[in-house]
């Protein structure tokens, strides 16, 4: 069932009865080509892709929960292209670019919105760290722009520029970065996926993964076994438990990260705008609220809440960068797990076992891979090969020490990324 | 012959007064930090004791003019000698000492430090490692209503400011 | 309508008009007492809206208050005191709340159903940035910032005690008491502008007087209680770990200098007592919305606590008792009962008024303020004229609190509630109606038990007596929606009624979550309080599953919306972070120095002179003291770290790549310092000043990491080292004087002069400044011979001006953070520009740093075959081609001819500058195998500056390659 | 979140600086080789429950603790200084 206006207006007419399911609620099958573990942004667009591009479409995913309920579900629905190191820059960039047609490639509106994204900065070598990071975006064929001071000033007045602890120098203008209705990413590509043959199985928790003689076979669930030729890992926040069941341990530590969300507010932040001396970054919704967040809470969880400390530092950051905002008031805050790597840069890659593959290690910025890392996951699990932009996603790097991409350069602890 | 002119950290700065609560200036004139090396705490404890009356102070307390400065650490207000017992390093000029006193300067602090300093509970002579505001201090109760607050030397204004702020805001109340 | 002719009044404005009220009763009642029924509009159909509740759980009255940069939105009008010359305007309606031209939305409502967006505005692809978003976005919202800086004064707190009892109801001060008594160190928080609660607000009886007189005796004895705080206004939003609790003051009375409006307190409780009471539901009918409907509880309040009368005629409509107890306390005071409507046949009451049981509201008049309803009875219909409908659709216990560590509650049936689940916030215990105790008598001994029981678990001798009060029964049965046509509200902030919830349901957003987010149900600030139960018990219904089974959604804190002014108070301007300066600072400042930040430092960018217009003259004339005469720079910002012991060698052995327990006393080594996994953290000069004495330098940006570093290894890697380490950082003042007269300057100020014999390059020890004892060490960042003298930070300032003055006399001065920069830059050394956490010793050049005799930090990691190899971009120096044409750090290192794409970048500019002494640009970079590639004519492009040029690559040290100056 | 510190007792968690898991405490051989090495460093039981994690008492008495924790609910267990650790 297409979506569009004209059918907007006719359902509305006729008392919105002729809306259908979005997706299907179908019992397990007891085999299916692959398996895809974990129902959020990145498993849907996983099994969209594989049945998109690789014709797979005897295929299910599964949900212990209900999809789109892990980080897809509580980010702060930024999308970007603004990486610098090799590896990270080509696989953004092409995420990017599938987030341009995502909304006709699906047929559902995911509200993406390129309002331009500005990372400021704050010292003379932020700024060339910052150009280095612009030259390498244009590089790989994207947009950036370096501003100064009264560059920012003419976008973001309201801004303190005058009397703050850390004065603004200027910022990296990424015109093509913004923000998406984050929940919408999920179910369009739940749409999509069940609309072309895909099982979306939820409230079906994964148990174990069957393996024999280091090949395959399938997994077991709450809902009983079921026999697959290819299974995917895609569960950010469990990857370290759901890798266990196949005896991997792996370079990820699971960390807390907040997020905020104030009342409707007119309009008032027309960008995306991120503080350069402490994390703290903003957008407002179409909603009108204020989303913003800083920040992990830089201790271990899996409790998807977080503590005062850094409710408190994101806040400070908030008044010390823009202080008009103040009178605004949250009236939520929420936490999720983030699967911390330690190069901060996401995993992409086979395993041991013939036939099981994993896509994990997404750090906080997950959101905007949700259809880069669907895309290529789906082409390595379809075809055996990495695809060229997630290539450098393996988890062998960090043993070797090759192709390391540390966008923030503070090296193998986990929680610094 | 030229000569070098000295500035205490505060200089400028104190003393300010809000609705009854004061912030001077302490001025200490040697600070020596110690940290006995392994296995000579006793020896040093006896040393200090012998030199300044004082031997180390029981872990966030003060005595005399020893005061507990964090893991291992004491702070001696005095000249002390333990070669080979412990490290004694000068700190003389690296802090900025104040004193807070008023009987809302409990409320003064509560405003920025995250330990519970009411007299029931932080009593005369206790210690505390902790911060105030964004800073690392050194609280130390030294009469009832009277706390010294040690910071790094270079925040000195910081701390004056912090202190400033939620002085008059108690005193607003 | 009042009830009383007020003893006081002041005068405010609501949209421009003036307007009688009593001084701190809340606006809401202000509002209603002059008859203004329409005080705000919906968020997405903007329907005509008038007060709801009486409390913070409030949906439709949300206003803003003042105005330019003082006006805040969205304040809820049942909270909002009034005081005199208060301005408040009504928001989301244009152009005025009467006429709202967007109220269109609401006729063209059926094509707006939940969800619909995710439908359509898909094509042209374009429209929607351009079009589509920007008119959602304008008709979005509710109240508006102003765009100005905050001018007021916010704070936070810390607070510490024994129990917390949060709530101030007959539970909750009957828990305040009991614990308080038994000398527990209580405080008591109630978000209201007085404590009692409900006992406010109902007409009740507590130990033979009035229970106003109740509370008002309990009140004094709290008061009397030196181990007792009592904070009104004041809310607790949150439930942290280990006992830490968030919560808001909103600080009573006018503004005024320096005092807070708020203040944000970090409460730390062994113990906890909720009695946070109970929040009345409303029930879903046709146009439910209108401006006259309430609920039953708050016209209640109204009418007991504020003497206003919310109509001249109120019908009341309920599914409990607690629907007779309003229409009692109506007749009571004389107002008419125009109608009471209990939808349960088997409802037992009885009272002088109209009466409907078994009945139901279906239809309701009246745009901007009721005027009648419509209800179904005995299988006809029946319209009684009204401007005021109480409805109560029974009570939801707050558990919120109970549920901020990802706790569930559970389902009563009996009362048709969620009550909190034991045990949900390690040390919290609830009491009253949040723990679905709902009637006086039993909130009272609830809250004296949990009191008394908790108290116990403190040591303490807890004693109950609790006093005779009403002891009502709650009998409800549940009416979640009238069955029927028409649009009946659930969610009256964002706009979602029943059939909203039935399409989700219908298009599969079955589950709770996915019902919420596809029509944004609890999503408004309210986040669902009042509407949340009932959403569910719809879902419920249309997914053929019981409440229980289909569970609620995750309350999240805060509990009421909190300013980021007040989480974020200190923090505007310059409290962000603290203010380091060194001993020099007000004299750089004399000098007209624009001071920089260096991390928490502030340090001189350049001291302009009279003429120059740029820095760069200022910069290039303080490279020439250096290299020519001799500059004076303030070096303290750099870490020191003073290392003593027996093993205090060994630790730096340990923690550095080369050798220092070889270095002799008096003199200083460079040492370069990895992270465990092999790449640079830091490098800097170490002076051995004793046998068992070193201090360390670190660099500016990375002493506290340093610090942090060195205590890591001693306690947690090597505790078997015996050696102490202390930050001397802020002890020295310290000063390099580098140039060719460096020594000719330091001679006029050091008691003993000083020569190259006993004092050669990096030499190190002790010296006396004018009578002071200091240190001075013979090292050189510039490449000239150079020192570095320190004293203690007392003379720190006296010493900086006597050098200035000083070295002036000898056709130098003082050089700022440009002309360091320069410096080091024509000398090849590095800095964080260079060691930016990616780079190994390899890429630097100082693979050979990295001694094979000894073990260290980093030194295996580094042995990976990644972190060395020709395909590493490797440290060089780059030379413009063409001298006069500027170079940019950032920009990417291409071969000659190549296009300028990622794969053909093969490194990046690091550092650049002019360099006055050599008089081209220069510029430090990482090329792969650039080592190899001295002499290579390379391309620069930065294509943000646009800037391309050609650039030789070539050993990074620019000047005096043989170090012939330093050490001269 | 609240660490009861040994030296100064129980304190705000914005006084600490946390590290990661206390396998650190146990330090490869500098020959142990490549995949001890990345076990070290890189790799992690990550546990969902009950784990031993390391914490700086930067702000406070700058001692080092062995925290003993859950990293579901968030309970702490106990705080032990790292220098008296079993290694």
């Amino acid at each position: 069932m297409g979506y569009s206006g004209f059918r907007v207006i006719k359902e509305g007419l006729f008392g919105q009865k002729g809306w259908k399911p979005v997706w299907r609620d179908p019992a397990p099958k007891a085999e299916y080509d692959a398996i895809i573990i974990g129902g959020g942004g990145h498993g849907l667009s996983t099994a969209f892709y594989l049945a998109k591009e690789h014709g797979m479409t005897n295929i299910a995913v599964l949900e212990k929960g209900y999809i789109g309920g892990g980080n897809v579900g509580r980010n702060t629905t930024i999308v970007r292209a603004n990486y610098f190191l090799p590896g990270n820059s080509e696989f953004y960039s092409h995420s990017l670019k599938l987030w341009e047609t995502m909304e006709q490639d699906l047929n559902y509106n995911v509200m993406h919105s390129q309002r331009g994204l500005i990372n400021l900065f704050h010292s003379d070598g932020q700024r060339d760290a910052f150009a280095r990071r612009g030259n390498a975006m244009i590089n790989q064929g994207d947009d950036a722009i370096l501003l100064d001071r009264d560059g920012v000033r003419a976008h973001l007045p309201y801004l303190d520029f005058d009397n703050v602890r850390f004065p603004i120098y200027g910022g990296l203008y990424h015109p093509r970065g913004g923000t998406a209705r984050h929940d919408a990413v999920a179910w369009g590509y739940a749409r999509g996926a069940d609309q072309r043959g895909v099982d979306i199985i939820q409230n079906c928790e994964v148990t174990g993964i069957d393996i024999e003689g280091g090949v395959v076979k399938g997994v077991q669930t709450t809902r009983g076994g079921i026999k697959a030729k290819k299974v995917g890992i895609v569960v950010a926040g469990r990857s370290g438990q759901v890798a266990a069941m196949a005896g991997m341990r792996l370079p990820i530590e699971s960390h807390v990260l907040q997020a905020f969300v104030t009342e409707g507010l007119k309009p008032v932040i027309d960008h995306v705008v991120s503080f350069g001396m402490g994390h703290f970054y903003i957008s407002q919704s179409d909603k009108g609220g204020l989303v913003f967040g800083g920040d992990i809470d830089f201790y271990s969880s899996y409790a998807a809440r977080g503590n005062l400390p850094m409710k408190e530092h994101v806040m400070d950051a908030a008044m010390t960068l823009m202080p008009m905002i103040g009178k605004a008031k949250v009236l939520r805050s929420w936490g999720g797990i983030m699967d911390m790597t330690p190069d901060g840069s996401p995993i992409i890659d086979k395993t041991p076992t013939e036939g099981l593959f994993i896509d994990c290690g997404w750090c906080y910025g997950g959101f905007k891979a949700v259809p880069g890392s669907g895309f290529s996951f789906a082409h390595l699990m379809a075809t055996g090969n990495h695809h060229d932009p997630a290539a450098k996603f393996r988890l062998d790097r960090f043993r070797s020490g090759v192709g390391l991409m540390d966008e923030e350069g503070t090296g193998s602890q986990h929680n610094l990324h | 012959m030229v000569k070098l002119i000295a500035l205490t950290p505060c200089a400028g700065l104190l003393p300010i007064t809000h609705g009854g609560v004061e912030v001077t200036e302490v001025r200490p004139e040697r600070l020596m930090s110690v940290a006995p090396y392994a296995g000579q705490s006793k020896a040093t404890s006896a040393k200090l004791k012998e030199q300044i009356g004082e031997g180390l102070s029981a872990v966030m307390c003060r005595a005399g003019a020893v005061t507990w400065f964090g893991h291992g650490t004491w702070l001696v207000a005095g000249e002390v000698a333990l070669d080979g017992v412990a490290a004694v390093t000068d700190q003389s000029d690296a802090w900025a000492v104040v004193a807070i006193s008023g009987a809302g300067a409990e409320d003064v602090l509560a405003r920025l430090v995250p330990v519970d300093l009411r007299a029931g509970v932080f009593k005369k002579n206790h210690v505390a490692k902790t911060m105030l505001g964004h800073m690392a201090v050194t609280i130390t109760r030294t009469d009832t209503a009277t706390f010294e607050i040690m910071v790094m030397r270079a925040m000195a204004r910081t701390l004056v400011h912090d202190l400033d702020i939620a002085m008059r805001g108690v005193a607003a109340r | 309508m009042r009830l009383q002719t007020p003893e006081k009044t002041v005068t405010f404005t609501f949209d421009g008009r003036r307007i009688k009220a009593v001084p701190g009763e809340p606006l809401s009642a202000a509002l209603l007492a002059n008859g203004i029924k329409l005080v705000a509009r919906s968020f997405k159909y903007h329907r005509p809206r008038g007060v709801m509740s009486a409390g913070s759980e409030e949906q439709n009255a949300l206003v803003t208050v003042g105005h330019g940069a003082q006006a805040e939105p969205n304040v809820r009008a049942t909270t909002l005191e009034v005081s005199e010359g208060l301005e408040v305007s009504s928001q989301n309606a244009w152009p005025s709340l009467r006429y709202d031209a967007l109220a269109v939305n609401d006729l063209v409502s059926p094509f707006l159903a939940a969800g619909f967006y995710y439908k359509t505005f898909m094509w042209p692809r374009s429209f929607w940035e351009k079009l589509y978003e920007p008119v959602i976005r304008r008709a979005a919202g509710l109240g508006g910032l102003s765009g100005e800086t905050n001018p007021d004064t916010y704070e936070k707190a810390f607070a510490f005690c024994d129990v917390l009892v949060i709530g101030a109801g007959p539970a909750g001060l009957m828990a305040a008491l009991t614990a308080g008594r038994a000398g527990a160190d209580v405080i008591i928080a109630d978000e209201d502008t007085e404590m009692g609660g409900r006992l406010l607000r109902e007409r009740e009886q507590i130990d033979g007087k009035d229970a106003r007189a109740w509370v008002a005796d309990a009140l004094a004895e709290l008061d009397a209680l030196p181990n007792v705080r009592c904070m009104t206004r004041t809310t607790v939003t949150g439930a942290y770990d280990q006992g830490t609790y968030g919560a808001l003051e909103r600080l009573a009375g006018a503004r005024a200098a320096d005092k807070p409006v708020e203040c944000f307190w970090r409460i730390v409780a062994k113990r906890a007592i909720l009695c946070a009471g109970a929040l009345e539901r409303p029930i879903a009918f046709p146009n439910n919305d209108r401006p006259g409907i309430m609920m039953a509880s708050a016209v209640r309040a109204y009418v007991n606590r504020w003497g206003v009368a919310p109509g001249k005629a109120v019908a009341v409509f309920g599914n409990n008792d607690d629907a007779h107890r309003t229409a009692h306390d109506l007749a009571e005071v004389g107002i008419k009962v125009a109608a009471v409507i209990d939808s349960r046949d088997d409802a037992k009451v009885s009272g002088d008024y109209p009466l409907y049981t078994g009945a139901q509201v279906i239809a309701t008049k009246g745009r901007h303020g009721l005027k009648s309803i419509t209800i179904r009875h005995n299988g006809g219909t029946r319209t009684i004229q009204a401007d005021c409908l109480a409805m109560s659709g029974g009570w939801n216990p707050t558990v919120h609190l109970t549920c901020h560590m990802n706790g569930r509650p559970t389902w009563r049936e009996e009362i048709a509630s969620f009550v909190p689940t034991p045990d949900s916030i390690p040390g919290m215990v609830t009491a009253g109606a949040c723990n679905g105790t709902f009637s006086t008598v039993a909130c009272l001994t609830e809250g004296a038990d949990v009191a008394a029981d908790v108290a116990r678990d403190l040591g303490l001798k807890p004693q109950t007596t609790v006093p005779a009060a009403d002891d009502a029964a709650y009998a409800i049965t549940p009416l979640w929606a009238v069955p029927g046509k028409g649009r009946k509200w659930i969610d009256f902030q964002n706009d979602v009624h029943v059939k909203d919830i039935r399409l989700a349901a219908q298009e599969n957003f079955r589950s709770v979550e996915h019902m919420k987010r596809y029509t944004t149900q609890g999503m408004a600030p309210d986040q669902g309080k009042s509407s949340n139960v009932v959403a569910l018990a719809v879902l419920a219904d249309a997914t053929g599953r019981g409440i229980p089974e289909t569970g609620t959604t995750t309350f999240r804190p805060p509990y009421v919306p909190v300013s980021i002014a007040a989480m974020g108070a200190g923090s505007q301007g310059k409290g962000f972070a603290p203010e380091r300066f060194t001993t020099s600072h007000q004299a750089s400042i004399a000098c007209d120095a624009p001071m920089i930040e260096a991390g928490l430092w502030y340090r001189p960018s350049y001291f302009p002179q009279k003429g120059e217009t740029h820095w760069r003259q200022s910069c290039d004339r303080e490279v020439g003291y250096v290299r020519n005469a001799v500059g004076v720079c303030d070096v303290s910002t750099l870490g020191k770290i003073d290392i003593q012991g027996p093993d205090a060698a060994a630790l730096l052995d340990f923690v550095y790549t080369n050798m220092f327990s070889t270095l002799k006393v008096g003199r200083v080594r460079y040492g370069l310092m990895l992270r465990e996994d092999g790449h640079v953290m830091d490098d800097g000069t170490t002076a051995r000043l004793g046998a068992q004495h070193f201090v360390m330098t670190t660099t500016t940006a990375a002493a506290g990491l340093v610090m942090r570093h060195l205590e890591f290894v001693l306690q947690v890697l090597r505790p078997d080292l015996d050696a102490k380490i202390i930050s001397v950082t802020e002890q020295w003042a310290q000063f390099a004087v580098a140039g060719p007269q460096a020594r000719a300057l330091l001679n006029t100020v050091l008691d003993q002069p000083l020569d190259d014999e006993t004092w050669p390059f990096m030499a190190c020890g002790a010296v006396d400044v004018a009578g002071v004892r200091g240190r001075l060490f013979r090292i050189s960042f510039s490449g000239e011979h150079a020192y570095e003298v320190a004293v203690p930070a007392r003379y720190g300032e006296s010493l900086f001006r006597m050098l200035v003055a000083q070295a002036e006399v000898m056709g130098g001065g003082p050089y700022g953070m440009e002309a360091l920069n320069v410096l080091r830059i024509e000398k090849g050394f590095i800095t964080h520009a260079e060691i930016h956490g990616r780079t190994t010793a390899f890429d630097i050049g100082m693979g050979r740093m990295v001694s094979a005799k000894k073990d260290c930090i980093g030194k295996a990691a580094a042995a990976r075959p990644g972190l060395s190899g020709e395909m590493r971009q490797q440290l060089v120096g780059l030379r413009a081609k063409s001298p006069d044409h500027g170079l940019s750090a950032g920009a990417h290192l291409f071969a000659k001819d190549a296009a300028e794409t990622r794969v053909n970048s093969q490194g990046y500019v690091t550092s650049a500058c002019f360099s006055p002494t050599l008089q081209t640009h220069l510029a430090l970079g990482f090329v792969e195998n650039g080592r190899a590639r001295h002499g290579e004519v390379i391309k620069l492009r930065d294509h943000l500056r646009d800037i391309t040029e050609e650039v030789e690559v070539c050993d990074p040290v620019f000047f005096d390659p043989t170090g012939g100056r330093a050490r001269g | 979140m609240r660490i009861t510190c040994p030296n100064c007792g129980p304190r705000d968690r914005r006084e600490f600086y946390y590290q990661g898991d206390a396998l650190a405490l146990d330090r490869p051989a500098e020959d142990a080789g490549l995949e001890a090495w990345d076990d070290y460093l890189h790799n992690r039981e990550n546990p969902a429950g009950d784990t031993a994690d390391l914490w700086f008492h930067e702000a406070g008495c700058g001692a080092w603790l062995v925290v003993e924790r859950n990293t579901v609910t968030h309970a702490v267990h106990k705080a032990t200084l790292a220098e008296k650790a079993k290694r």
